[in-house]
């Protein structure tokens, strides 16, 4: 075992990232689609911090910029959803792969 | 050396990963939200550990309080509950994974290989310090920022209102 | 000096004519036409005998030399300084004695047609083409430059497809007309290229300085121009040569003959003016105007001139004595007299007593200019008459037409060479040239002209005797006054134009020569000419068997000579077979499926690849993820690892 | 004399057009615009030799320098030598003789004559252009109403053809761009002729640049094998749209292979001569085979012209400097040619409503002036004497015959073998319409050329006879120009 | 305070928009037809008022920075929303959520502005997700079209996964450099694989936005499934503005990696000319045609940004400035047509031009400037582009280009065909246009013959510097 630092942090960050991808890219229920977007951002804020935390103490651009970004995937969350409801209104089922009607 | 530190690190990590690989894949979509947010909650159990407590703090606001909660409703509202989600494509799976090892590895090899300048002064912000600067128009102010976001919040709100709230009459 | 706008009006009169006809023709001049056309020309022929006179007596011999005047130059086009196309007038003996002929004949032919074309729909334009034709052939001769030469040689050519073709809703003379003109036009090609090495050989194309510098031996342009071979000829033999292949195809020698028989689908005194006394002699009134460049320069060429001349006289012989279109039967003894004065040229040397064959053939282009067009003039009488070509419907006609009885008769004992008709003498001065030159050529020229004395007499008897006429409905006699004169005019020049010292006029050189008048000599042909006189005579004074078992017992080669040794089925497997499917059908083929296969399948494949990628955009957003994934990992990857 | 008024007078009459009231207005507007065109086509022709007789011996004379987009170099710069002034005289007669032609045309008349007009103004202000940008913006100018023209008003495989030939010409446009912008940032930001014409450029550019620019208005000129929307264009397009392609447009492609490649990429043209002389020696016999076996009159005049226009650049080939007056002699020729020749074709059309050589015949007893003048432009491509044709085929001749050596040589016979199988087609094509017997009774009943017929065909007549009787004004007017260029491939 | 309100000028007008359709649709609500009115003339004094006191300035420290450039470059999307205001005045009219609309339309219009002018990463990204987010929910505004739902499912649900791994991209950008601001990252730039890493990663976010490929696949459904209004507004303002923005971080920010992202930049347009073109090869939504032909047009323009100098960025905002014309010129009569008769497949345009020739003129003219044909703007922006791209020397790359301008013409001339050509025995009817929109058209009209010839209009951006 190691003294955790920040490439222990790195590699959970980015394992969370692309853990959210595949989950993007497999799921195929929208709000679970939705949810592997909220893991994608949190493990950029997780990257954000614990940059800040030991790089660049100096200023707070990290830890803001993570203060911003849950903002923001709280505003994106609302949207999406709301436009998933309105699909599940339309469509009866927030399947995304019942959504395929405009293509080629 | 094994201190409680370490172990509480490597405690949260696997709490964390386990929770979003489980939310990833568990079919059912109730659980999936859980397990998020146990995932996420480890994630601020990180912020913690690395003495962000403010950060941690807002993460369990507004993720757990709010999103979460958020999701959960749409779930409700969606969902049948017990209902077990749809199977993707096999196909599908691999390649999705296959793309996604590829996209990890080259990640941490790249992340890895590279010589990051460490500060080892190792200090952390302080509650003044981020009010500070939060409001703030000077250099290193963030008062445009919150100024934006609010009206990113504003927009979000009005097109929710509209998208979810509907009323039919009124369009013909 | 000569008078350059007298010599200018010359071709320009008849040009006038054309303009004036071919533009108000149909509605101002629909009556008038002909005489208008026949007093501008009539006016032209007096111009020239006047020219002819005042060059030949008063000022064209300088020093006992008759000398080339060019009273008029101008440049038409220039290529750079020294090379250009000029439009001039050559003022020397030959060009004199053509404008002589060209006029006199033409007038003649004029005024014939103003009673054989009465009454036609397109009488008008009948006589401006008349005039075109003309104005072109005068330009002709005229010509001072060589590419001048071309391009009258050109819009003679064009004249004569229009009169071959005047009858133009008969599909045999748009098919005449057309085999006329791709025939020389061919032949014209060679001409062309032969201008374009002779050009750049010397840096010129003004015939005298052309002439002056590739004579002299010793000059740069010569020496270079020799020192090139292509094909193991040297440059000015190809250029020679190939100037004589335009010179054979106008004057339609073997192989280039084929187009002169159909030419008589036109009018027959077109075709006395055209394809008789005038256009068909431009062949050789070419190789005689470069006749120093043939003869000094390049006498390989000037051998294969001569050759050509007699193997195209006996050959045209031997076909005219089986055909029994009257006025095939004349093409093809035009094309055997053309022969003669081919020959005669090819046997020719430069300068003194050896340019006898030149001479000779100049006069033998000027007597037979006579006799041909009267031939034709006679036969043209006697179609008119019996409304047919065919020999096989005429007969006895002696009393019914007198006068082109007579005149006819002194025709073909002059192209006979029965003394002391014209003929004689041209074709004695001819045989002459050739023995003192080339045995071989004057053995073939003695058998053509016995071939010549049958072919015209059993023509003479079996229209005029044989058989009993059929009596004809409408009985128009002979055609008036105004086609009996110029058969009497022209009969008389076929009589007397014998007596005319040519020799003292056109010579090589300019310098007399004196003629030689050799009994001893003369027997041999006259004889011949006599014995071939007397064969037709038995054969078809009276209608009778003998010809057809003739026929039959030679066979195959009279079957061979009656399908004019199957030239024509060779020409024509060569354009059917050859060059339509050979060459033009692949082409239009290749370009419709390969070139533009190739650009439509551009076309296509951009069609496909498009329908084939369609999928990508599949409607589903997950998918759409993968790709960004990829592109995202496949750009790191290259920019990190390969293009770093 | 200002050249403005060039570009002027067909702006302002396509304007005027555009607000007429009725088709009569239209009309009459349109040959009004015309005329002006032709008169102002002569007074530049007068003004220019009046310039030339006063020992004005500047390249370009009447220029004129207007700042367009300065930043870049890019200049209205406008100002003519000889060629353009030729070019100019051609598009004005076929301007006015495709108005004539076009006097029945029913519909959507306003729109036709705008076009019309429009695809003139191109070719004028390509014509006058110093300045390559602005050069090609004529040259663009003129794609797409060929392209309106040939799918609205034109018959058969009308929107085929139309596809193809825009499609064709863009192509050429793309290579002629990229051309141009290699010849830009070479000069150091330049458009200007004249200026890139003083400068050295590398050998290994001029023959990168070469091929793009020559191919590129190659394609507008039926280089071969890039003429396949000839045929198809041609023949698919209206009347006055085909002798447009034709008379003009074709020109515009020879005119830029002339002006643009081979004079501003001398090292270049010397490099790709031996090809450009194989090509156009191969279009020139191939297209007078492909026409020998064609039953469609616009499409033998069609390939035809592929046939005519080979001869164009094989004197750009043979890098003389008789040879390229003669192609540029040859350019004009054609274009009042093969004009003439569609605008009979349309005649004959528009009467018996076939262009099967086949089901014609006697046309010569009914129609007596289409048919003379269907006479005469044959004679004409043929290269008959007393017609342009002759004399430009014989300078081109003259020329490419300059060149001693063998190569060179068989090209030129090759080519001067066309001059037969030309004779060969147009005679059948002659024959079997004009003269034999009358194949369709119904075809007794046609009337003869009316006025503006007569008008748009004698106009055409009377320029291919003023350069084949009297070449001397042509050639003067060409020859100093073909001279500077030869200047300039000499390195002088 | 005073430079604040100069430099802020533009987005405080339109925030003053904002709050002012806020407080109407709190307060009593105005009928349609008035409050359309009223914005549009707003939207006029927004565009009049871009041409006043520009200036060159920071603002909050480093965030925020403006130049007369970045003014123009905000003006000419400001023009551009308000000719769609105009445009689309018939859908507009119809629909229940007008001030929604306009305040959404708005803020992602706030967002873009911000967005030009941010000199910052966060604040980059922040205006991004504003110009984007309000995009998203302003797609779903057909709320009872079944396409609109899913159009806007697929932009929130593309967009969010791409601002992921933006994010991911700026963190590690962040972690390599230790800023976030513009400047200090350039000074901070030395080319590590993990700086390329990052830099990809952030250069995807801009390929989404371009809808380059293949990052585009989005672009298509979202235009088709949208209202005709978003989709204008997508095609020409949302890319107008990232396409400024793409320049400016190359250009400054980037400038150390020019080789390496010229090379992508390469690779880029073409994949994205020629698939742009082959999928619009066969399209028959006139929507979805466009969509892809706007996507070849985002080749072209890379093309342009390819040359890394002044003449690439005038290039640039003269080609967006005349596209804009152009595509709202061919949204607008698609719009008319569609809103009257409900067709919106190119077929349906044969036979146009006999009951329509109005319409038929304007789009015509539209699509040959889009095409590139003379005498219409696109020549010259399209030209200025493949002249910007041409300084590099890399003529093979221009030719490409050059030939890709061929297919395109193929596929705008089907559309030309179809209205000029084609007979239908059933064609659109006649339409009477209403007066705003035809002045909205032949305002696009005049701007697509007008500019190009106008040449002082690019000079003028080119001293905008």
């Amino acid at each position: 075992m190691m003294e955790p630092g920040l490439y222990h942090i790195l590699f959970i960050s980015a394992a969370l990232f692309f853990i959210g991808v595949y989950g993007f890219l497999t799921r195929r229920n929208l709000i679970t689609m939705l949810m592997s977007i909220e893991l994608i951002l949190n493990s950029v804020n997780l990257n954000f911090i614990a940059f800040n935390k030991y790089l660049w103490p100096g200023k707070l651009d990290g830890l803001f910029f993570t203060l911003f970004i849950i903002a923001i995937a709280a505003a994106e969350a609302a949207v999406a959803i709301a436009i998933i409801i309105n699909l599940y209104r339309s469509h009866q089922s927030i399947d995304v792969e019942n959504a395929e009607d405009l293509k080629y | 050396m094994i201190t409680g530190s370490t172990i509480l690190f490597y405690l949260l990590a696997a709490l964390t990963l386990t929770c979003g690989l489980l939310s990833v894949s568990t079919r059912q979509i109730f659980r999936a939200a859980i397990y998020l947010l146990f995932s996420l909650i480890g994630i601020a159990g990180i912020y913690f550990w690395l003495q962000y407590e403010f950060i941690a703090a807002v993460q369990i606001v507004v993720y757990v309080g709010g999103i979460v909660v958020l999701i959960i409703f749409s779930i409700f509202l969606t969902q049948q509950a017990g209902e077990k989600l749809p199977k993707q494509k096999p196909g599908r799976k691999i390649f999705s994974a296959l793309a996604v090892f590829c996209g990890f590895a080259l990640t941490m090899v790249q992340v890895y290989k590279h010589e990051f300048d460490f500060d080892k002064t190792m200090v952390s912000p302080t509650m003044s310090n981020i009010g500070q600067n939060m409001l703030s128009t000077k250099e290193g102010g963030y008062a445009l920022p919150f100024e934006v976001i609010s009206m990113l919040l504003l927009a979000a709100m009005i097109g929710c209102i509209v998208i979810a709230l509907r009323s039919k009459p009124e369009t013909k | 000096m000569p008078n350059a706008t007298i010599i200018a009006l010359i071709p320009l009169l008849p040009l006038a004519g054309f303009l004036l006809l071919g533009l108000f023709g149909r509605k101002i001049f629909k009556n008038s036409s002909g005489l208008i056309g026949t007093a501008l020309l009539l006016t032209s022929t007096i111009l020239a005998l006047y020219t002819a006179y005042e060059y030949f007596f008063v000022y064209g011999k300088v020093d006992g030399v008759y000398q080339q005047f060019i009273p008029l130059k101008l440049t038409w086009l220039e290529f750079s300084p020294g090379l250009s196309i000029d439009m001039g007038m050559a003022v020397d003996s030959i060009s004199v004695m053509m404008l002589v002929v060209v006029t006199f004949i033409s007038l003649m032919v004029h005024i014939y047609s103003l009673g054989y074309m009465k009454g036609e729909e397109r009488f008008p334009t009948y006589y401006a083409f008349l005039g075109l034709f003309t104005f072109s052939m005068l330009g002709l001769v005229l010509s001072c430059n060589i590419f001048q030469i071309y391009i009258f040689w050109e819009l003679v050519g064009v004249s004569s497809f229009l009169l071959i073709g005047f009858y133009y809703d008969k599909p045999s003379a748009v098919a005449a007309s057309k085999k006329a003109f791709i025939v020389t036009r061919f032949a014209d090609l060679g001409f062309l290229i032969g201008i374009l090495i002779l050009s750049n050989s010397s840096g010129t194309l003004d015939f005298n300085t052309m002439i002056a510098t590739l004579t002299s031996p010793d000059s740069d342009a010569v020496k270079t121009a020799t020192a090139s071979s292509f094909l193991g000829a040297s440059a000015l033999t190809w250029g020679a040569a190939l100037v004589f292949i335009g010179g054979a195809g106008k004057s339609a020698m073997f192989p280039l003959h084929i187009w002169l028989p159909d030419a008589m689908e036109g009018p027959t005194p077109v075709s006395a003016l055209i394809h008789a006394a005038t256009m068909v002699v431009a062949g050789v009134y070419l190789v005689a105007r470069l006749f120093p460049v043939f003869a000094i320069t390049v006498p390989a060429v000037l051998e294969i001139v001569g050759w050509v001349g007699a193997v195209s006289a006996i050959i045209a012989a031997i076909i005219a004595c089986t055909q029994t279109d009257i006025k095939r039967v004349l093409a093809y003894s035009t094309m055997s007299q053309i022969g003669y004065m081919m020959f005669a040229l090819g046997v020719s040397k430069y300068g003194g007593e050896g340019g006898l064959g030149y001479t000779a053939s100049m006069f033998h282009l000027f007597t037979h200019a006579m006799f041909k067009a009267l031939l034709f003039l006679g036969a043209g009488a006697v179609i008119h008459y019996v409304h047919s070509n065919d020999m096989n419907d005429m007969g006895g006609l002696r009393k019914y037409l007198p006068v082109t009885h007579i005149t006819f008769l002194i025709a073909c004992l002059a192209i006979a060479g029965v003394p002391p008709f014209a003929g004689f003498f041209s074709k004695e001065e001819i045989l002459l040239a050739a023995y003192q030159n080339n045995m071989a050529i004057y053995w073939i020229a003695l058998i053509t002209s016995g071939l010549t004395a049958f072919y015209m007499f059993r023509l003479y008897f079996s229209i005029f005797w044989n058989k009993q006429p059929e009596v004809h409905g409408d009985k128009h006699g002979e055609g008036g006054f105004v086609m009996m004169l110029p058969l009497v005019l022209l009969a008389v020049g076929a009589a007397a134009a014998g007596f005319i010292p040519f020799g003292e006029f056109v010579s090589t050189d300019g310098k007399a020569l004196e003629s030689h008048f050799h009994l001893r000599f003369s027997v041999a042909p006259v004889a011949l000419g006599l014995a071939g006189i007397l064969t037709a005579m038995w054969l078809y004074k009276k209608q009778n068997e003998k010809p057809a078992r003739l026929a039959s017992s030679l066979g195959s080669m009279y079957k061979a000579a009656y399908n004019k040794f199957y030239i024509d089925e060779i020409y024509l497997f060569i354009t059917r077979k050859v060059l339509f499917n050979l060459i033009g059908k692949p082409a239009a083929w290749f370009d419709r499926n390969v070139v533009d296969g190739l650009i439509n399948l551009t076309g296509n494949t951009t069609q496909s690849v498009s329908e084939g990628i369609k999928k990508i955009q599949s409607g589903k957003v997950q998918q759409y993820a993968i790709y960004f994934l990829s592109g995202v990992i496949i750009l790191a990857v290259l920019f990190i690892y390969v293009w770093r | 004399m200002n050249l403005l008024l060039l570009i002027g007078a067909p702006l302002l009459t396509a304007v005027a057009v555009l607000f007429s009231r009725n088709k009569q207005q239209v009309k009459w507007i349109s040959l009004l615009g015309s005329i002006i065109q032709i008169i102002l086509a002569f007074a530049l022709l007068f003004a220019f030799r009046q310039e030339r007789a006063e020992n004005n011996s500047a390249q370009m004379l009447f220029e004129q320098n207007h700042k367009l987009f300065d930043s870049l170099n890019i200049n209205f710069h406008f100002g003519v030598d000889g060629i353009s002034v030729a070019m100019i005289l051609l598009t004005s007669l076929v301007v006015v003789a495709g108005v004539l032609v076009s006097w029945n045309i029913e519909k959507m008349t306003k729109e036709f004559y705008f076009l019309l007009l429009l695809l003139g103004l191109g070719a004028y202000g390509f014509f006058i252009s110093l300045d390559l940008f602005i050069l090609f913006f004529f040259l663009e100018i003129s794609v797409i109403p060929k392209y309106l023209l040939i799918g609205i008003w034109g018959s058969g495989k009308k929107e085929y053809s139309a596809n193809k030939l825009a499609l064709m010409l863009m192509g050429g446009s793309a290579l002629i761009l990229v051309g141009m912008l290699g010849l830009y940032f070479t000069a150091g930001h330049s458009f200007d002729i004249l200026a890139l014409s003083k400068i050295d450029i590398p050998v290994y550019i001029q023959n990168l640049l070469f091929p793009l620019l020559f191919v590129g208005f190659g394609v507008f000129t039926a280089l071969f094998p890039l003429h396949t929307w000839v045929p198809d264009g041609h023949s698919s397009a209206p009347t006055a749209g085909s002798m447009f392609l034709a008379g003009i447009s074709m020109k515009l492609g020879g005119y830029g292979c002339l002006r643009i490649a081979t004079y501003l990429l001398p090292e270049g043209a010397k490099e790709y001569a031996d090809i450009i002389i194989i090509l156009s020696a191969i279009a020139i016999l191939y297209g007078a085979f492909a026409t020998m076996m064609q039953k469609d009159l616009k499409y033998i005049n069609a390939y035809s012209s592929v046939s005519h226009v080979g001869f164009s650049l094989l004197g750009i080939g043979m890098l003389t400097q008789t040879a390229i007056t003669g192609a540029l002699m040859q350019m004009v020729s054609h274009g009042l040619m093969t004009a003439l020749f569609f605008a009979v074709i349309g005649m004959v059309y528009d009467r018996t409503h076939t262009r099967m050589v086949g089901e014609m015949g006697g046309l010569m007893k009914v129609m007596p002036f289409i048919s003379t003048v269907f006479f005469i432009v044959g004679l004409c491509s043929l290269g008959l004497p007393g017609f342009s044709g002759f004399v430009a085929e014989m300078t081109v001749f003259m020329g490419s015959w300059e060149n001693a050596d063998a190569f060179h040589r068989i090209a030129t016979i090759a080519a001067a073998m066309s001059i037969v199988v030309t004779a060969v087609y147009i005679l059948r094509a002659t024959g079997q319409t004009m003269m034999g017997p009358i194949k369709n009774e119904s075809h007794l009943q046609l009337k003869d050329a009316a006025w503006n017929e007569k008008l748009a065909a004698i106009i055409l007549v009377a320029g291919i006879l003023a350069i084949g009787i009297a070449p001397g004004w042509l050639n003067d007017l060409l020859r100093p120009a073909a001279e500077e260029i030869m200047n300039r491939i000499d390195g002088k | 305070m005073n430079e604040f309100f100069t430099l802020m000028k533009s987005e405080l007008v339109v925030t003053a928009i904002i709050f002012l359709l806020l407080f109407i649709k709190i307060g009593k609500g105005m009928k349609n037809e008035s409050l359309l009115s009223l914005v549009q003339v707003l939207l006029l004094l927004n565009f009049i008022a871009g041409f006043f006191f520009n200036k060159t300035g920071n603002l909050f420290g480093d965030m925020f920075y403006t130049t007369p450039l970045i003014a123009f470059q905000k003006n000419i999307l400001s023009l551009a929303v308000y000719l769609i205001s105009l445009l689309c005045s018939d859908w507009l009219k119809k629909t229940g959520h007008l001030p929604e609309f306009f305040m959404l339309m708005l803020s992602a219009l706030l967002g873009m502005f911000l967005m030009i002018s941010s000199s910052n990463l966060l604040i980059f990204y922040l205006s991004l997700e504003l110009a984007t987010i309000p995009v998203a929910a302003m797609a779903n505004f057909d709320l009872e079209k079944k396409r609109s739902s899913e159009g806007a499912m697929k932009m929130i649900l593309s967009s969010a996964f791409s601002s992921g791994i933006l994010l991911f991209g700026i963190s590690l950008l962040y972690g390599a450099t230790g800023t976030i601001s513009f400047p200090e990252i350039t000074a901070q730039l030395d080319g590590s694989s993990v700086q390329i890493l990052a830099f990809i990663f952030i250069v995807t976010a801009f390929a989404f936005k371009l809808s380059i490929v293949p990052f585009h696949l989005w672009t298509a459904d979202v235009y088709e499934g949208s209202p005709m209004a978003v989709t204008s507004f997508l095609s020409v303002v949302s890319k107008g503005s990232v396409a400024f923005i793409f320049i400016t971080v190359l250009y400054k920010m980037f400038q150390p990696m020019q080789d390496m992202w010229y090379t992508l930049l390469v690779i880029l347009a073409i994949a994205t000319m020629v698939t742009g073109n082959l999928f619009a090869l066969r399209q028959q939504n006139i929507k979805r045609f466009l969509a892809f032909s706007s996507i070849a047009q985002v080749g072209f323009i890379l093309v342009g940004i390819s040359s890394n100098d002044y003449m690439g960025i005038t290039a640039v905002v003269y080609f967006v400035l005349i596209y804009v014309f152009s595509n709202l010129a061919a949204f607008g009569v698609a719009t008319v047509i569609a809103e009257r008769t409900g067709k919106e497949n190119i077929d349906d345009y044969k036979g146009l031009y006999k009951t329509n020739p109005f319409l038929s003129w304007i789009l015509a003219l539209a699509l040959f400037s889009l095409a590139g044909v003379p005498p219409t703007a696109g020549f010259f922006g399209k030209l200025f582009l493949l002249t910007a791209g041409g300084a590099k020397a890399a003529y093979w790359f221009i030719l490409v280009a050059a030939l890709n301008m061929i297919i395109s013409l193929y596929y705008y001339l089907r559309v030309v065909r179809a209205m000029f050509m084609d007979k239908n025995d059933n064609p659109v009817e006649p339409i009477k246009v209403s007066p705003v929109v035809k002045l909205a058209l032949i305002i696009c009209g005049a701007g697509i013959i007008m500019i190009g010839l106008l040449s002082w209009i690019f000079e003028y951006i080119k001293t905008l510097h």
